[in-house]
């Protein structure tokens, strides 16, 4: 874990509970909803691509949540307190968070967590998304796409309907790459095929990731190979606190040679690849 | 502005507003002035090595969250080099919390945390005894007069001893914690629960059962909070499901001297700023200048049931 | 159509959705059809005459409630003639629910009531015992035992022991219910609880202390009903918090053979039907032909503690 | 308890939880909110005069009311399924439902509890009310005016500006008198002088009261004197079932000479005056 003079990893110079209103909300696709709240504070300012808030999901009548809901940014600005959010409806707090109506309020906790190890004097990054991994890295690719940073984007999906690809470039440059289940390119040996072919043509200074386990652990095993690209991902894991307190959000984590428990609100929520431990799940 | 200060036995704190064990960490100095709080307690330590409970730790409930998170611990020496000296230095008393899984354990870890920069020890004996098949210490009367007076002949620290709100008669448990030795009471830990998930029938936590925690658990916590002010003399700390300044209010009415903030924090991290501000209002619009003077005082008629039973007797 | 009958001993019973008692009336036919139900359980009587508690009796907590209704009784004589009746023509089962305040006082009102149209005798043993300084006779083995072997001795009836969650070893409190004859539990009663009102400083009770129940208690009815599952062979009725078809499927899981809704129902008078709707639902989204076998299928995992050890032992 | 054939006081065809929109949601004064419900079932149809819901006020980041709140019909109609509320915003569960916005949807209990004794053939009806009584009494008045029988109201407020004389009213015809806390007007020694004014110079068949347990002791002393006047008030008390199963909400009545516990629930909220047992409050 790394120190500094404050004895611990600071994140954010400051944390804090922001009320916010709910400035935009709508469906994207069938499975995900676009939502952008209005803070009084300069989230903008205060963010980097990387980092989560925790979401008080308003209770509904049917749905109570009590712990918040981790939430990757998926995007701030041009207002100081503008953030966005793009988020998969599933259980409880999702689905309680999706009837919130425009015009209407919520509580929102951040930023958290790491940022990625993204360098301006990088020439060439390459992403590869899948799911709500989109939502984490969109920032990142901002970011690049701001420093002239050529960009390589893989996405994958289930089906074309599901990719969201506009969603994840907004508009930024890249050379694009989707994959999908439906035709069978999104397997394991079809992604490894094209990633050999785009690493050996133009190996980039950095691969970033977000969204798959199968991906993570393919990239993880590719990346043996060429070991001058760093490779990042951003994980998941069951939250309380979401700030490094209550210990309940740790993975496995290999730091040089040193096997550790990290935990994924603090320490990450981005780790290097190779660090990764491929653990079986509990419970 | 009111007197918000109070005192648990000898020590004096500057509001009685402090974070319980396991919800509070350095990391929160991100969200928190530490030099505003009452008193600043730590995750417990155990003198032995531990990784915690497997994954996931944590489940939510209605107005509540269960945990398994366990007590992970680089033991003791790691923890007075690496982790305490982070806390000492803001002026706030600094309260170490203890688990261990025998009595002798327990009294040789409280003597050797008994640092002059700790102000309080906390023995959290709702941990497992494994002397006593895993039930905790403070789960029976006897348990906890043999774990308390064992860490009381080794300490001269003020120490404070924190019940489980599992245990079936709280007021022998508290009275026999009194008479060990324990400097006060910290009224309490998780109520043991469980959850399910019905789609996998897995249970929620990986551990299987948890301590249930929040606003859930708030109207036992207080409960025991009065039962044990009724049984002891010793200053009692209210804990469970504190989430505002009324809650606080409410534990001090029952008899509380103080109050730790545990799951409320999660939910927003600024909570224990929130609630010490709340305090100081509840006071000017109540017209109460000294807080301290509301411990144990809920006003209990203790005529009534016996007007209500003249009164129901009339009926046929 | 899944078969959504159950078994609760010998007693067979379309579904497994009954209320609890004290949370269910003959005015609930306005909302209800109970030749639907799977059985119809009444408010606890008891052979003392007695007007209850003083108002105010009931108080809400966060997802929940505290009550301190007592239990009014006009003795059984009364109840035999004026309350019993217009439960028994639905043809669906009738439970009885009898407290009382001694033990012989309890064999005897359960012997009273052990009458042909009585399927059966649901012994709310978590009520006061006057013999005990008024501790719950369900707090230990020891008065458990005492208590229900002394109504086996007077009845042939299917009788089930109601057991309290204030109990610190519900197993072993279950176990001596099991071998002192009882034919099932019901697994439980409300939680201890108290409410200040900051305000006023009063409790928010006339009695002072009450029982919790509502969802805020299920993950620890939850907890328990998997305890006593794990201790004891006789079928247990799971009770507490329970409020959708969900919850009811998690305590039968966790080892309940049937459910019990008390608080719900105030919420929501249509609330077990909407439940049992609810379980035919889940059987077919789920596959689940008959639904009795849920009854202790939470999936445990063994190994899980060990793998995680040898896991977690790879860390420094 | 009186009894019918189905063994107990029955007060409504069926009870069920209704799904409502809220059609319209405004404040009356600086305390009272109006509120008018669209449900699919006809309520209209099936509620009477001095019968209540219960309203399941949806929660709030910082108002999570859980028991249900009983709240008088203040009106139906025109439509089957409109419903009226008017309620004083006080504690949780009325400061939550004091939120709810136009559009938002809420569920309500009912009907519940027996109805004002009120005869078609009455010639003179006199009401008096302060507070939430208002609410409580605004259907019976409705009733008597279009069963052609006079009112007489007697509306007791602190300040001219809490009356809502016009809500009560509701356009009825009815020999109106206001009095006030703050003239004096409103002290138990003017109110009686008053009343007994009005008794003497034309006695009603009945008289209702709601809202005010000063004017209640006041009432039931008078009507010692009237012995022929009808005399009625709809009680409160805390609920939790709201419909006679869990004994939360006695009082105790003096029925016949037989003092006795009644749900105030199920056998009320309206009891005749001169059965109220002036009892101490407890707890
Ligand atoms: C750092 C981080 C960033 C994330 N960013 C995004 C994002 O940008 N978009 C998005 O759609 N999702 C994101 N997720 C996943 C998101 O947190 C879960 O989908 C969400 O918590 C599910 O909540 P629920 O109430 O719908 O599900 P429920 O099943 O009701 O959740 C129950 C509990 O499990 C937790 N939980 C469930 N799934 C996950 C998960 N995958 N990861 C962590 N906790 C989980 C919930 O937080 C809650 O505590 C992120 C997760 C993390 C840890
Ligand atoms: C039959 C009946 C009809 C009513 N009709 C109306 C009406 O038309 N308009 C109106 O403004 N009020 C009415 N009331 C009173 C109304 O129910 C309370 O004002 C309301 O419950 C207060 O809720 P709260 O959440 O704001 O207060 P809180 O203080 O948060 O309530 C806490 C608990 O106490 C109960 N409670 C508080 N005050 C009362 C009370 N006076 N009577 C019964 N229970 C109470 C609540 O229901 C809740 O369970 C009526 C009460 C009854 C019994
Ligand atoms: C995640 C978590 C970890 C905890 N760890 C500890 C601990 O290490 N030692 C301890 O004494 N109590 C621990 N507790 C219990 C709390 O200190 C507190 O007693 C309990 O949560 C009830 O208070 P609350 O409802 O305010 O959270 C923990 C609680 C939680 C939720
Ligand atoms: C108002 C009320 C009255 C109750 N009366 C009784 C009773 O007479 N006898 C009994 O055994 N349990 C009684 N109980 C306990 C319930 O039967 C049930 O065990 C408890 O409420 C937990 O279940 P729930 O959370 O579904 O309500 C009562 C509970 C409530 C809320
Ligand atoms: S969520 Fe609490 S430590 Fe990570
Ligand atoms: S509120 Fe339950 S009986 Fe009246």
């Amino acid at each position: 874990m790394s120190k500094n003079d404050q004895c611990f990893q600071r994140n954010a110079q400051s944390v804090a509970s922001h009320r916010c209103e709910v400035a935009e909300h709508r469906w994207v696709n069938a499975r995900y909803k676009y939502l952008r709240l209005a803070a009084e504070a300069d989230l903008a300012g205060a963010t980097r691509p990387g980092q989560f808030y925790q979401l008080r999901c308003p209770g509904t009548d049917a749905l109570q949540p009590f712990l918040l809901r981790p939430m990757s940014v998926y995007g701030t600005g041009p207002e100081a307190g503008s953030i966005e959010f793009l988020y998969n409806v599933t259980g409880v707090g999702t689905r309680a968070l999706a009837a919130l109506e425009q015009g209407g309020h919520m509580e929102i906790v951040g930023p958290l967590g790491n940022t990625f190890g993204f360098e301006p004097g990088f020439r060439h990054v390459m992403v590869v998304a899948r799911g709500v991994g989109l939502a984490t890295m969109a920032p990142l690719v901002r970011q690049a796409a701001a420093a002239g940073v050529r960009i390589t984007a893989i996405l994958s999906a289930r089906r074309p309907e599901d990719l969201m690809s506009e969603q994840f470039l907004r508009g930024a440059e890249a050379g694009l790459h989707c994959v999908y289940d439906s035709d069978g390119s999104a397997s394991v040996e079809s992604v490894e095929a094209l990633l050999r072919r785009l690493l050996d043509a133009d190996a980039p200074d950095a691969l970033y990731t977000c969204g798959s386990h199968r991906l993570l652990m393919l990239l993880q095993r590719l990346l043996a190979d060429y070991p001058q690209v760093r490779g990042e991902v951003a994980m998941e894991q069951r939250m309380a606190c979401g700030m490094g307190v209550c210990l309940s959000c740790v993975r496995m984590f290999d730091r040089e040679g040193d096997k550790q428990f990290l935990r994924v609100c603090r320490e990450g929520p981005v780790f290097p690849i190779r660090e990764v431990v491929g653990e079986v799940e509990f419970g | 502005m009111a007197d918000l200060s109070v005192h648990v036995g000898a020590l004096a704190l500057r509001n009685p507003v402090m974070p319980a064990s396991g919800c509070f960490a350095i990391e929160y100095s991100e969200a928190l002035d530490f030099g505003r709080l009452g008193a600043l307690v730590i995750k417990s330590v155990s003198p032995a090595c531990r990784a915690g409970n497997p994954t996931p730790r944590v489940a939510e409930t209605r107005g509540g969250m269960l945990n398994s998170i366990g007590i992970p611990s680089k033991g003791l020496a790691h923890y007075r080099r690496d982790v305490l000296p982070a806390y000492t230095g803001h002026g706030t008393p600094v309260v170490v919390s203890i688990s261990a899984d025998t009595v002798d354990e327990f009294a040789q870890a409280v003597a050797e945390m008994s640092l002059p920069e700790v102000a309080v020890i906390e023995a959290n004996i709702s941990c497992p005894n494994l002397e006593a098949d895993g039930m905790a210490f403070a789960m029976t009367p006897e348990t906890t007069y043999q774990v308390v007076s064992a860490i009381r002949r080794r300490t001269r620290h003020p120490f404070w001893a924190k019940l489980t709100p599992n245990a079936s008669q709280i007021a022998a448990v508290a009275k026999a914690a009194e008479e060990a030795g324990a400097d006060a009471l910290v009224m309490g830990n998780t109520v043991l629960g469980m959850a399910i998930d019905v789609r996998t029938r897995k249970p929620r936590l990986g551990n299987v059962m948890g301590g249930l925690s929040g606003p859930a658990i708030k109207p036992i916590a207080l409960r025991m909070v009065h039962q044990c002010h009724r049984a002891v003399r010793i200053p009692i700390v209210g804990c469970g499901g504190i989430a505002s300044a009324e809650d606080a209010i409410e534990f001090m009415l029952a008899g509380a001297s103080a109050v730790q903030v545990g799951t409320a924090s999660f939910l927003d991290p600024g909570a224990m700023q929130k609630i010490i501000d709340g305090l100081a209002t509840y006071c000017e619009d109540t017209g109460v200048e000294r807080l301290r003077e509301l411990t144990g005082a809920v006003e209990l008629d203790r005529h009534l049931s016996d007007r209500w039973l003249r009164f129901a007797q009339q009926s046929g």
